[in-house]
């Protein structure tokens, strides 16, 4: 019954030092703010929901590292944080955001799980399981209505699959050649349900080999991996304006979300052998062996990205509350 | 007023090449109500796309359209199916805009036939009014008209609108015909709309119900009672000026409707007037409604579930008889 | 494009000629049942909706004659009429319910498109694309709960493939141990959609097989080979307690509904291969090839089919309507 | 509440070995809100099942359980979700009684929490009250309990009832403690109860709201103003007779609601009152109900979006001002 990372890997691909040193800084400023919204949830700062990223690095960054956000844009689902690190959003607007703070990415009114910025493409986190998929289908279509090679990427969770519109979108993309990239994130849990009891196939990347779409399966702990992939499908979907279907395989390190205190729906041996895998990890020891970076430089960089999200918080927290005025703003009466 | 309807969706996609209509059977089939009758023809099919019967994924393509700048029209073949697709009204189409803190809108429509007709034997699952369902949903604009001339000014208009709207066609007027204004007007949607001036009585109806009012309207001129007729024409937001207006004239009013008379839409037209208008009745307002059971079969069952003349001129008298 | 009966078969079995004769009467009551019906629907006796099942008729004799309706049960979509009849219901009874009348299998209230008789253990037809399947699971957990190995098939169109229900459905049948025999009639139209244009996939059998159970493709209109399906599969789930997904590939010779007229979707020459192996016609050919009939005792007994359905319809047609307070019966106001 | 409700479950469940409960997180992981704490352990995974996310079609495994004569309770995690499940709940679990004859029924109960809180900061999409929409279809009973006596043999009740039933439990009393009575009583699902009783004005609640009247009643006090409480209870069918009684004491009635207001329950209450409590109204009758916007998250704006205590007390004194 324990979960254990044995992808079909897809391969792995070679990274400069420079461009696995800026991968480095971005798991750690995910990891990093994880941990400070963890921190302010526990404070009482941060309210409702909370899902946190830690764990799951790889993904994100393998995949938005592979996109050029001029041309592409995201749909994602309420574990987002990390994403919209990733599509550039200013830490301190997404501080702001879970604080709900007026400066916040969405106003203060959406909260964790709806982060918006559509300047930086990011078109939102969505509370609903499965509900960003047909709108990630609306938005690949209309970029291939516009002519243009951008792609949409969809993130979500083992758990969505579950979902009837899981299945309706992928045929939807497939038949009117939607270029989106739909991404299961399978961290093999749903909530406290693990993936044997909430899907009837064990390999997911097989039940959507049912819509004549190309689909792969990526060891997500592993950045060379991911992003070898990412590559490659990105250019393949420019080319083909074709949907892809990856999915990721990692594991979330909290639970579901941080008031999840029911861990005992999986082993410490478990999380265990995913925390040796962990993604930070693998990455570390190969700067370190290959002398890219020492241990070192590592934590130097580790604890200036803490101080550099510890500032931006500082200033969320004295940030204002929405104007009450604005309960009754972006939406007609 | 399938006319009206086909009309305002030719002349939208024309103006404006980010109009792009999404349905079942509205394309290669010219649509099961003739409504888009012809625009796959003309507009080709990148412009009028055919679905799969996925209503909730093909709400939600709209709604990804429409926070891209598209202006989808996405018709529900019968609005019954739109309960497959509650949450992507609910939580996303009508939502995004809120939720973003206005840094996105979405600017679609979700149109198609409600109630039972134009033919009958709908029943059940296929003849619902489910009206107040949107009607209750912050960030929706919901309407639905109740002629020709409305039907195609406001579908204009709701397409132009940036928010979403829902666009309810009335099921009964369907195959309503009448002449149809090829100029390229608008009709606001959410304006509320006399359609006819009386002294004696208000009623007020929406959609279907407002070709009912009137036709009890006359049926009561021949007993020499004059009904003034609003027609709500908006639902969401809800436009009660010209019904408050002439209950301040008539003191009485009646509220007709298709839907189900429990936490229907009449509900809440009879609560602002509770709220705004109290002072001004002689009498309580009351409702004729649809039954409140599923739409049965039987041609009697299914006629005696409906609002009927007899009843509204009967509610209209009743309601002048004054204080008790 | 044009769409042509080129199944992967699964065998054929031989059948007694008994048999064979049982087969051909239901055949021929519901092809001629469903002239009838066109005919007093065109009369403006029937109202609302009339879907034919003319042409299909070999799937539902087929894997109705593999049932054991003591135990077994029947959730079924709107296409109807013909598997009202193989359950054992009186078609006065179906007749008196496509006019409406209180005699009517559902009273009149319900119509063409909602027949129910649970003494037949036929849990009713639907109007809504896919609305049985999950109601289908639910009918199948509970007779496994129960203990018993009857199973509940649940036929649905190709169309319902695209609803996300179909999807969840399956996956839930499957993770549930659930005795339910999906049936999917692929008449090859959704409306006036071709498959090619509404689904990604050509061969819906595959879609099926992302859920870990068994899947097959079975030539429906060989009543044949219908039979030697479903009673093997009929066999291998009262052993397995599983579900099981069938394609039935077949053909409607009408509209949508009868008052769908507008076959300009589909060639003159595709409809005619498929009248050249209509399965009555199938059946006939070896019935008079072997001798078992004559073609005169044929056209006999489709007289005594057509003299009987008359008399039921005629009587249908003097029943009194439902009473006026029938409104207001079997709901709680 | 949700010790009551879990003892009615615990209680029905060894009762009728017919009653199968379902939904996501209910079983291995105890429940999200407690509701079903200890249950698996205790019933097994055969009559205590978790669900994948698949709210349409596990509410369609309880409708073909309930017609087998199984008891299925289906939870929604939030009733916010059952938006994925509207079709099944409109035309299957409620329509199919009906529409069948009377030859099948559908003894089911969905239930779930409803509303804001207890936690705060649930946001749009998980914090809704959609009570309306529920009460609103024909073939349902919709109900739902203001305390922990009332929830426990409201759920019992519910349970044994062989008509579906939806269970709204209000979210913002999930965590209200008290002693909870553990004999095997019921409490009828179709009658509202007067749960304080007062000369000068009607305080008309449901669920969470009544709750709230009943703090704004003891506010009113200090003041000097007697409040009676109507706690509705039940929606669907609405039982108005308690509410029109009291009326006829106070003259005057102040609806109260965390629902949206327009078109939300209290319209059709208000509307009922109109109809049927006119002339034993000196004033009219006021709603103090949720602000018609999408949940939002910054704590100043969500408290803002709830009836305030403040808001009643107002109401109150408004309609006691007399005539205008
Ligand atoms: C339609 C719907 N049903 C249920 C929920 C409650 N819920 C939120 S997340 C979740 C589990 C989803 O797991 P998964 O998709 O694997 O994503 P992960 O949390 O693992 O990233 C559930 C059941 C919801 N938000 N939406
Ligand atoms: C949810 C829903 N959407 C749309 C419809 C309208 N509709 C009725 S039948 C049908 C086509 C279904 O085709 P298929 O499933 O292949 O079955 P067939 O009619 O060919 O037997 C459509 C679109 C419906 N009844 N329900
Ligand atoms: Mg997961
Ligand atoms: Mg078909």
């Amino acid at each position: 019954m324990s979960v254990q990372p044995q992808p079909r890997l897809s391969g792995r691909t070679t990274l400069s030092p420079k461009r696995l040193q800026k991968c480095l800084e971005q798991m750690l400023t995910i990891r990093e703010f994880e941990h400070l919204g963890e921190r302010e949830f526990k404070n009482g700062l941060i309210r409702g929901y909370y899902h946190s990223y830690a764990g799951q690095e790889a993904v994100g960054v393998g995949f938005l590292g592979a996109l050029d956000l001029k041309r592409d844009y995201i749909v994602d689902h309420y574990r987002d944080h990390g994403h919209c690190l990733l599509a550039g959003i200013d830490p301190h607007a997404i501080f702001a955001e879970l604080f709900g703070r007026s400066t916040g990415v969405s106003k203060g009114k959406g909260g964790s799980m709806h982060m918006y910025s559509p300047e930086n493409h990011f078109l939102g986190g969505d509370g609903i399981v499965g509900g960003g998929l047909s709108v990630a289908t609306g938005v690949g279509l209309a970029l291939s209505r516009g002519g243009k090679d951008g792609i949409c990427i969809c993130f979500f969770g083992d758990g969505a699959l579950d979902t009837g519109t899981f299945h309706e979108s992928l045929n939807l993309a497939s038949l009117w050649d939607v270029p989106t990239l739909f991404v299961c994130v399978n961290n093999f849990y749903s909530m406290g349900t693990s993936l044997a009891r909430h899907s009837s196939l064990s390999q997911l990347v097989d039940r959507a080999q049912g819509y004549g779409i190309k689909t792969e399966q990526v060891d997500g702990q592993d950045i060379w991996a991911v992003t070898e992939a990412a590559e490659r499908i990105v250019k393949d979907m420019r080319q083909r304006h074709r949907p892809y279907f990856v999915e990721a395989l990692t594991y979330r390190y909290q639970g579901h979300g941080i008031h999840d205190k029911a861990l005992n729906y999986r082993s410490a041996e478990e999380e265990q052998k995913w925390h040796d895998r962990d993604p930070i990890k693998l990455l570390s020891r190969h700067l370190i062996d290959e002398k890219i970076m020492s241990e070192k430089q590592i934590e130097t960089l580790r604890q200036q990205v803490v101080h550099d999200l510890e500032a931006k918080l500082e200033v969320a927290k004295q940030d204002p509350l929405p104007d009450e005025s604005e309960l009754f703003s972006d939406v007609t009466l | 007023m399938h006319e009206a309807l086909n009309m305002a969706l030719r002349e939208e996609l024309k103006r404006d090449d980010k109009v792009i209509l999404l349905g079942e059977e509205i394309g290669a089939y010219n649509g099961v109500h003739y409504v888009t009758r012809g625009l796959f023809a003309e507009f080709g099919k990148e412009r009028v796309m055919d679905t799969p019967i996925s209503e909730e994924s093909f709400v939600g393509v709209g709604v990804g359209l429409a926070i891209m700048g598209m202006r989808p029209v996405v018709e529900m073949m019968r609005m019954d199916f739109s309960l497959r697709a509650m949450d992507q009204i609910y939580n996303h189409m009508a939502k995004t805009r809120y939720m973003s803190g206005g840094r996105l809108s979405v600017p679609m429509v979700l149109r198609g036939p409600e109630g039972p007709g134009p033919n009958a034997g709908l029943t059940a699952q296929h003849g619902q009014q489910l009206t107040a369902l949107f009607a209750h949903c912050p960030g929706l604009r919901v309407c639905t008209p109740s002629n020709q001339h409305d039907a195609k000014g406001m579908l204009k208009a709701a397409i132009r609108s940036d928010d979403p709207v829902v666009f309810l066609e009335p099921g009964p007027l369907n195959n309503k015909q009448g002449d149809v204004d090829d100029s390229d007007y608008l009709v606001p949607i959410d304006k509320a709309d006399i359609k006819r001036s009386g002294e004696h009585a208000t009623l007020i109806g929406y959609g279907a119900s407002t070709a009912l009012a009137l036709q009890a309207a006359r049926e009561l001129e021949r007993d020499g009672i004059s009904a003034e007729v609003v027609d709500m024409r908006s639902l969401r937001p809800l436009d009660m000026g010209p019904a408050l207006q002439s209950v301040k004239k008539t003191n009485r009013a009646v509220v007709v409707e298709y839907a189900w008379q429990s936490y229907g839409p009449g509900a809440e037209i009879v609560a602002r007037l509770m709220e705004e208008g109290f002072w001004d009745l002689e009498t309580p307002v009351l409702r004729v409604a649809g039954k409140e059971v599923p739409l049965p079969y039987a041609a009697n069952l299914e006629e005696a579930s409906k609002p009927s003349l007899n009843g509204i001129v009967e509610a209209v008298k009743r309601t002048l008889k004054g204080a008790r």
